[in-house]
């Protein structure tokens, strides 16, 4: 029987799998769904296979390895440590890897990185909305300058990913810019750091955390008293474990999002009914259309979307690691087709061109209201201007790192 | 009877000096050689050579390395992980500084920083002893650690703070990046870590591999016979660290091909010294069943369930081969303290008398 | 010959009384190094029995396989039986054996290092229950035995001599109140004076309390003057056992234990290098 | 076995107390440990060639004389002289360098290496090739290995421990360890040669046989022996001259025969006479 | 640069005395929480001279198992009953399958199987558990959890978590109960003994089984409470198996066996770290606390090789 092969690189174990088991979750069922409702998409099943990582990067190459000889569509590493070892690999046996608003933001610049995308934003995207978002509640761009913000990551790519964009939107606007570096190893143990903001007093801070770094820095908060509602956590601090551990207390704590709030979606529905309730998924019904739940279904959908495209371009069902990369560049996801697939304003509508494999989409903040999350902002635009010029430096860089880095061979799909 | 020693007489100290002074060693290891050198590269597929074999050796050859340090000087170390990864991070530098250099040449220099390194960090064992001293290594594990996130001339500025490995050919072959094939990248590692395997051999069985065994076993002792602990153990850590190194640069340039400081981290010190104790302190030839046995055994153990038919969840499968391989570790441990090593030598010792029990 | 027809003839005294009889045990090592090879001992109840032979013959191996001591070091008792006042113990462990009245002192003293001479001591008297005040008259008596002990009580037992740490090793087995005392080579490293009081010691419990005992000694003239019976061990095997008695006066003991060959005690100085064969073996 | 004939050996039996014959002489040292005096204001000199035995109690401080003599302790006072110069604070291993090697009361041998590892142990200080020869081997290094070889294969014949050259020595017998361990204080072809209680723990047979090797190493290659012994017998027929420590002070020296004559010993230590 | 590092960071402590007091109550706790780990770590070691490195997964463990039987609807006071009957249960286990059989091996050995047994437990404990954070009962159990400012003149503000001072306490009961039980006992004669050399302790009639059940019953009863009070800071996760090697420079510091040395131990690394990282830590940028407790652990030791209050290392021959 044909099927398309989709491995998923998760993480259910480790230090990370906090977070890391939604996300599986999510990309798990909306497939699964798929398969059972539709038979899997243009007739074709989809043969999931889940390797587990443990967020750890040697294990991600090896479940690579030993996965993509089974004629792999597209790889998802949900990690950028392991994302960043998997690029030139993934480039080189042609096997796109699409790295959902995580891994490595040059990769959005698709003539370096045609085999690498990572819509629907890069993390300089995101740095930027946030500094966007603070700017609004301050009341423009220019009453930026002399402000403090306080930038608290999880020290490790992942963490590290955003600085230049910062630094460099600092100098812009003239504020100052602090950083608090959180040691994987010390995730749960952040009192030194929040004891420093509490000296320096930011007046707002930004998080970058994940696994247990988030919950762990929520609560932190709380007890230095640190003003909720000035903190603002990436989209991967966005779970709804990493709130709640602040209870009440963490009543306006916000945080960039950009994939679907609550289950109120006909496709979660089919989920529900098809796989978690015929128990074809490991989902506990407790955490079912969670952020980070919902973060892998938009995952699945990017991925289910990409296969259709690339079956109708190609006029084939049974497809390619290299007809992936023709459906994923040229992915379209059009508002009508997101209230089609039972998805409507799930996400904001996306596209993917050859130049650009991130799109800078829109984002918006949602806010903890003590119980859970509320969307609190409307699509907020990434300053698409600063950071493009940046990510075009950095792709340059990187070829010229790695060099000789292979020039782009592949045509664009249309 | 089927491992027969008798009739194998020696009649000058060199042959009773070789390394394998028995006929039936010296038949196994040669097809030994025969199957690492023919066999695989024959017969494994790409999986089986990036994600068994190069890595196995890879960390045989950081377990030799370990082996020499805890095993042989019987200082007992808990910084491997930072150590290789002062070889990464050397050998990375190297490459960008020089870019013209071989990379094979600058892997192996880069030997030379972990070893100075290594020696730094080897100064208080004149002082600390046993459990005590792992806490200077792990003061190095994590100081090291903290550099190559904090100092970012070690990755060249790289924004994810992760060092890439670049394309690199040797006689218009390439050998580094990810367009080298598994083959080469396999050669290359089996080569180097056969020779340097050899050349400690050599060291070990001489004056400096006896020094270093008697301060491991009674170091009073040692001393009052005339070894010098401070130089011994410099040159222990030295040696040992080099080793580590070269395996760290080896780790990243010919198998992982990208690293962030986390793969440098505690973990990786304890899976080399899992190595180094299950496959039997002081002995060479452990060193390469424990880095199998570590390595290979939970690669294997995630198709077993497939194989039989199982449909398991790739994490159930993962907390099984957690539980399994904590347990086999215990479970070995009691079989045989001494590791597989001493296993293969009792194993040997049984079948001499075969079929007797004893 | 006359040998053998000795060990069929002459059972150990009261060996109707045995506190300990082992029988026929073997003892191997790791699983293929083969020890002993069918050892029995018959221990009388009040007796003092020696166990004599050279180096490697299995003496320690013997005593560990009696204590039970033998599984700390890698090695298994494959065949054979133990009785201990009546009851088979190979299954008890060694605290239980303790506990039934069996002690051992073992070779190469063994002390607490980090433990002051007296608290090694005490460790001796921890499997009983009698109070306090019983154990502290019985401190006094190690003390009074052994008066250099008295001084160097509060000391880290690792930094003492080696004869103290003798001393601390035995006097720590007694504080246990044993029936039976398994002692092994008691008498290395000790001044002369203090073997002969050890032995004295050794007679006084035997007589005052009736402990028994059983003696691995390699200074053979003492050990067959203060024991009742006496074997030897050699290559794991018992090749000739008998009173002390007339072990001293058999003439190979005479010439390979005791030095006292045809033509007297030779000087240490003089010995020559010949060929040692045991009459026994061949 | 000449091959390992010391170039100084002294031919036996001359008047041995001229001062040039003096090797070792200790002058009012002073040891001790927190409250414990182990030693306490000892001279005596040991002279080239001969058998010195040190004898005394258990505690008496008969091993921390040792320790000071091969620089493991450092004494509070006094001084000791070796061939005619004063040392201070000497760090072991130069003991051993200027050879003066020893045996231990507690067996103090490589416990993880064979019996022939031991021994060549002792070789250490005399062998000298590089790091570089020794990983190539092949060469000079492979040279110097065997040529030591031959030396150790003399010391194990001597010993006669041929049979146990390749087992590994914590699983020996004390005995044999205690034979070892003078093998591998042999090797070092030392020039003063201390023994602690090497007959310890072995029945006649062995005493006859180490007596016989101490004898041996002392008439024929002139290695000058310090030993310690509790056994008399040994003692008295081995010994050129004795020193009896008790408490940590001299309370003897001089001929076997005249120490153990005296009250003072007897009381200490001897018990009933001998 | 040089008024950085020598005179800012104490001009620092003078003009916000109320920030440098709440940075010493944060070392203080801190190093409160370390000393609970150490503490464990401590029990063993000073029992069998076993270094247990599985103390990290059994405080997750333990905690876990707590959480785990009250989600499953147990009332807490009876999840807590239970889970001290896990732990015996499982002190039984490692008892009997472990150290038994490996009585009287090498430190090294005994070492690495503790690493053994973390493998396992890191596997059982998500298998049975699962992978996710789950959130600390401590109100539930009766633990306080609010907190109090201290107002300090103006602006100046000390807060005390409520729960930090609950730590503190139960820490210094478990030390003093411990530190009776060692010293005053019999059994804790016979533990040292143990520690010191299994087979001679097998011969005087010590139950090593008996014992090593007991202290690793006690040192699971420890974890137990160390889980509480970690998992009420930030979380019941795997991650905080991590924060055990922080016990590591503690121990060191403080000696192996010796109980309060592991406190003393805890709050100089405590202090240190906390008054390092706030103070100077900038200056290099930060993060100094994964490696500054392990320096300090190696300063004392050059001075005093077994700890400040270890026991001293014999060397003798
Ligand atoms: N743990 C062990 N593993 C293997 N072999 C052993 C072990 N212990 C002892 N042996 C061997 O068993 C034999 C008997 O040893 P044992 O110690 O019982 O002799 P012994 O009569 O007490 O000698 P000694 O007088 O030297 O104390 C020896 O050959 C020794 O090598
Ligand atoms: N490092 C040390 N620390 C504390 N006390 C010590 C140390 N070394 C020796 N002593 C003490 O010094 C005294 C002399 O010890 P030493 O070992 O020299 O005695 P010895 O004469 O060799 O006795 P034995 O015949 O019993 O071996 C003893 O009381 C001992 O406890
Ligand atoms: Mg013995
Ligand atoms: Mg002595």
């Amino acid at each position: 029987e044909d099927t398309n092969y989709v491995p998923l690189l998760t993480y259910r174990t480790g230090a990370y799998a906090g977070s890391g088991i939604h996300i599986a979750n999510g990309m798990h069922d909306y497939l699964a769904m798929l398969n059972e409702r539709d038979g899997g998409i243009g007739g074709v099943k989809i043969a999931i296979e889940e390797c587990e990582t443990g967020y750890d990067a040697q294990k991600g190459v090896e479940c690579y390895e030993s996965t993509k000889g089974k004629n792999a569509l597209v790889y998802n590493p949900y990690s950028t440590g392991i994302t960043l070892q998997l690029i030139p690999k993934a480039s080189v046996d042609k096997i796109p890897m699409l790295s959902m608003g995580y891994g490595l933001s040059a990769a959005a610049v698709g003539n370096t990185f045609p085999w690498i995308f990572n819509v629907p934003d890069t993390y300089w995207d995101g740095a930027s909305v946030a500094i966007k978002y603070i700017a609004e509640q301050e009341g423009g761009l220019e009453k930026l300058k002399g402000k403090k913000i306080g930038y608290i990551f999880l020290d490790a790519g992942y963490g590290r990913e955003p600085i230049p964009l910062l630094e460099q939107l600092s100098t812009k606007y003239g504020f100052e810019l602090v950083q608090y570096p959180v040691p994987g190893k010390e995730m749960q143990n952040q009192s030194s750091q929040w004891l420093n903001i509490r000296r320096d007093r930011p007046d707002y801070m930004v998080m970058w955390g994940w696994g247990a770094m988030t919950p762990t820095a929520v609560k932190e908060a709380v007890k230095t008293r640190f003003p909720m509602d000035k903190l603002i956590g990436v989209w991967w601090s966005a779970g709804d474990e990493d709130a709640a551990a602040g209870g009440e207390a963490a009543k306006g704590y916000k945080a960039m999002n950009f994939s679907g709030v609550g289950s109120d979606f006909a496709a979660l529905g089919d989920i529900k009914k098809l796989v978690i309730d015929a128990g074809k998924s490991q989902t506990d019904p407790s955490s079912f259309a969670s952020t980070l739940y919902n973060r892998g279904v938009l995952n699945s959908v990017i991925i289910a979307e990409a296969i259709r495209n690339a079956q109708e371009k190609t006029g084939k069902k049974v497809l390619t690691g290299e007809d992936m990369r023709i459906g994923l560049e040229s992915l379209d996801l059009t508002a009508d087709r997101l209230a089609e697939i039972g998805l409507a304003d799930f996400a904001h509508p996306m596209k993917v061109t050859c130049e650009d494999h991130a799109g800078g989409n829109p984002v918006f903040i949602q806010e903890w209201d003590g119980k859970q999350w509320q969307k609190a902002s409307d699509w907020i635009e990434p300053m698409t201007d600063v950071v493009r010029p940046l990510l075009e430096a950095a792709a340059k860089e990187y070829a010229e790192k790695n060099a000789p880095w292979p020039a782009r061979t592949e045509a664009c799909p249309n | 009877m089927f491992y027969r020693e008798a009739g194998q007489f020696k009649t000058s100290y060199e042959a009773d000096q070789a390394l394998f002074p028995i006929r039936q060693d010296r038949i196994g290891l040669a097809v030994i050689l025969l199957i690492a050198f023919v066999g695989i590269p024959l017969t494994a597929n790409d999986f089986v050579l990036t994600s068994i074999m190069i890595p196995f050796l890879v960390f045989s050859l950081s377990a030799i390395g370990l082996n020499i340090l805890t095993g042989f000087a019987g200082q007992l170390s808990l910084g491997t992980g930072a150590f290789m990864g002062v070889g990464a991070y050397a050998a990375y530098k190297l490459t960008s500084l020089f870019p013209d250099v071989n990379v094979i040449v600058m892997v192996l220099c880069s030997g030379f920083f972990s070893a100075a390194i290594g020696a730094v960090f080897g100064l208080p064992s004149l002082r600390i002893k046993g459990l005590y001293l792992a806490v200077t290594t792990l003061a190095a594990q994590f100081f090291l650690e903290w550099c190559f996130i904090r100092i970012p001339w070690l990755y060249n500025y790289n924004a994810s703070g992760a060092i890439e490995i670049p394309s690199r050919d040797m006689f218009g072959i390439l050998v580094t990046g990810p367009e080298a094939t598994p083959l080469t990248r396999y050669f290359i590692v089996l080569a180097i870590t056969s020779v340097i395997a050899l050349l400690m051999a050599n060291v070990l069985r001489g004056r400096i591999g006896r020094s270093w065994m008697m301060i491991r076993d009674m170091d009073i002792a040692a001393e009052l016979m005339g070894i010098r602990p401070l130089q011994t153990k410099l040159l222990a850590f030295a040696v040992s660290s080099f080793i580590c190194g070269v395996a760290g640069a080896m780790m990243v340039f010919f198998w992982l091909s990208a690293a962030e400081p986390s793969s440098y981290s505690i973990k990786l010190s304890f899976q080399i010294l899992f190595m180094v104790i299950l496959g039997g302190l002081g002995s060479l030839s452990g060193a390469f069943m424990g880095a199998a046995f570590i390595w290979i055994l939970p690669v294997v153990l995630k198709f077993v369930p497939g194989m039989l038919g199982f449909d398991i969840e790739a994490a159930t499968v993962e907390h099984l081969t957690f539980m399994i391989v904590g347990a086999l570790i215990i479970f070995f441990l009691i079989v045989e303290p001494h590791g597989f090593a001493r296993l293969w030598q009792i194993g040997k010792q049984k079948l001499r008398v075969w079929p007797f029990p004893y | 010959m006359q040998t053998q027809e000795m060990t069929r003839t002459k059972a150990p005294a009261g060996a109707g009384d045995a506190i300990l009889s082992v029988n026929n045990i073997e003892v191997i090592y790791d699983h293929v190094i083969l020890v002993l090879k069918g050892v029995s001992l018959t221990i009388p109840r009040g007796g003092i029995v020696a166990l004599l032979g050279a180096n490697g013959a299995g003496k320690t191996t013997t005593l560990k396989a009696i204590s039970n001591l033998l599984g700390a070091e890698r090695g298994e008792v494959t065949k054979g039986k133990i009785v201990f006042k009546g009851d088979e113990v190979q299954a008890l462990s060694p605290n239980d054996l303790v506990r039934k009245g069996c002690i051992q002192v073992m070779e190469g003293r063994h002390c607490f290092g980090h433990l002051s001479i007296e608290e090694n001591l005490l460790t001796g008297a921890y499997t009983r229950k009698d109070g306090a005040a019983a154990i502290k008259a019985d401190l006094e008596m190690v003390y009074n035995y052994f008066p250099r002990l008295r001084e160097r009580r509060q000391s880290q037992a690792g930094y003492t001599s080696g004869g103290e740490q003798q001393m601390c090793a035995i006097g720590r087995a007694l504080m246990s109140r044993p029936e039976m005392i398994l002692l092994d080579e008691p008498s290395m490293g000790l001044a002369p004076q203090l073997v002969e009081e050890i032995f004295e010691i050794v007679k006084q419990l035997n007589e005052r309390e009736g402990v028994s005992f059983l003696l691995a000694e390699q200074n053979t003239n003492v050990a067959l003057r203060y024991a009742t019976y006496g074997y030897i061990l050699e290559a794991g095997r018992i090749v000739l056992d008998g009173d002390a008695k007339a072990l001293r006066d058999n003439e190979d003991v005479k010439e390979f234990y005791l030095g006292v060959g045809g033509e007297g005690r030779k000087s240490f100085r003089n010995v020559k290098h010949y060929k040692r064969r045991k009459r026994w073996l061949a | 076995m000449n091959a390992i004939v010391s170039n100084l050996a002294q031919p036996v039996g001359q008047p041995k107390t001229a001062e040039r014959d003096l090797l070792l002489r200790v002058d009012n040292v002073s040891l001790s440990f927190g409250g414990v005096k182990a030693i306490t204001n000892i001279s005596f000199d040991i002279q080239k060639g001969e058998i010195r035995a040190i004898i005394g109690p258990n505690g008496a401080g008969k091993t921390s004389m040792l320790n000071v003599i091969n620089g493991f302790y450092h004494p509070q006072e006094g001084t000791i002289t070796w061939r005619g110069e004063v040392r201070r604070k000497m760090k072991p291993y130069e003991a051993a360098s200027q050879g003066i090697a020893r045996t231990f009361q507690n067996v103090a041998l490589f416990k993880g290496m064979t019996t022939l590892d031991n021994i060549m142990s002792g070789r250490s200080l005399k062998m000298h090739r590089n790091f570089l020869w020794q990983m190539a081997w092949f060469g000079p290094a492979r040279q110097e290995e065997i040529e030591h070889r031959r030396k150790v294969e003399d010391i194990i014949d001597f010993l006669e421990i041929q049979a146990i050259r390749k087992t590994p020595v914590g699983k020996l017998p004390y005995g044999l360890q205690k034979r070892v361990e003078l093998g591998r204080a042999l090797a070092m072809e030392p020039e003063l040669l201390l023994l602690d209680e090497p007959m310890a723990g072995m029945n006649l047979e062995e005493k006859e046989d180490m007596s016989r090797f101490i004898v041996d190493v002392n008439q024929e290659f002139g290695t000058t022996i310090a030993l310690i012994e509790h056994d008399m017998g040994v003692v008295m027929d081995l010994s050129d001259r004795v020193v009896v420590l008790d408490y940590g002070k001299k309370i003897a020296d001089g001929p076997p025969e005249e120490v153990q004559a005296s009250q003072a010993v007897i009381d200490a230590y001897l018990g009933v006479s001998h | 640069m040089l008024y950085d590092i020598f005179i800012g960071p104490f001009v620092q402590m003078v003009e916000m005395p109320d920030f440098f007091l709440q940075v010493l109550w944060e070392g203080f706790v801190a190093g409160i929480l370390y000393a609970l780990i150490a503490l464990g770590f401590v029990l063993i070691f000073k029992a069998s001279g076993v270094f247990n490195f599985a103390q990290g997964i059994m405080v997750v463990f333990a905690g876990l198992t707590l959480v785990g039987f009250y989600e499953s609807g147990v009332p807490a006071l009876l999840a807590l009953l239970l889970t001290i009957g896990v732990m015996g249960a499982l002190a039984y286990g490692i008892e009997r399958f472990v150290m038994r059989p490996l009585v009287n091996q090498p430190d090294i050995i005994l070492l690495m199987a503790t690493i053994g047994l973390t493998y396992f437990l890191i596997g059982l404990g998500e298998f049975v558990f699962g992978g996710e954070p789950k959130r600390m009962i401590a109100e539930e159990l009766g633990l306080p959890t609010g907190s109090t400012a201290i107002e300090m003149g103006e602006r100046g503000l000390v807060i005390l978590q409520h729960i930090d001072i609950a730590a503190a306490v139960i820490a210094i009961l478990m030390v003093t109960a411990l530190g009776i039980f060692f010293n005053k006992t019999r059994i804790g004669r016979a533990l040292r003994a143990v520690a010191d050399d299994h087979q001679a302790a097998l011969s005087v009639g010590i139950s090593l089984n008996q014992i090593w059940a007991i202290v690793w019953f006690a040192a699971g009863l420890v974890a137990l409470a160390t889980g509480i009070m970690w998992g009420a800071r930030s979380d019941v996760s795997f991650a905080l198996e991590i924060v055990a090697f922080k016990a590591l420079p503690v121990l060191i510091l403080g000696g192996f066996t010796s109980i309060p040395g592991a406190i003393i131990g805890g709050l100089i690394i405590g202090f240190g770290e906390k008054i390092g990282e706030i103070y100077w830590g900038g200056l290099v940028g930060g993060g100094i606390e994964s490696w500054l407790a392990y320096i300090i652990a190696l300063i004392f030791l050059l001075f005093r090789p077994q700890g400040l209050f270890g026991e001293r290392i014999i060397e003798r021959v």
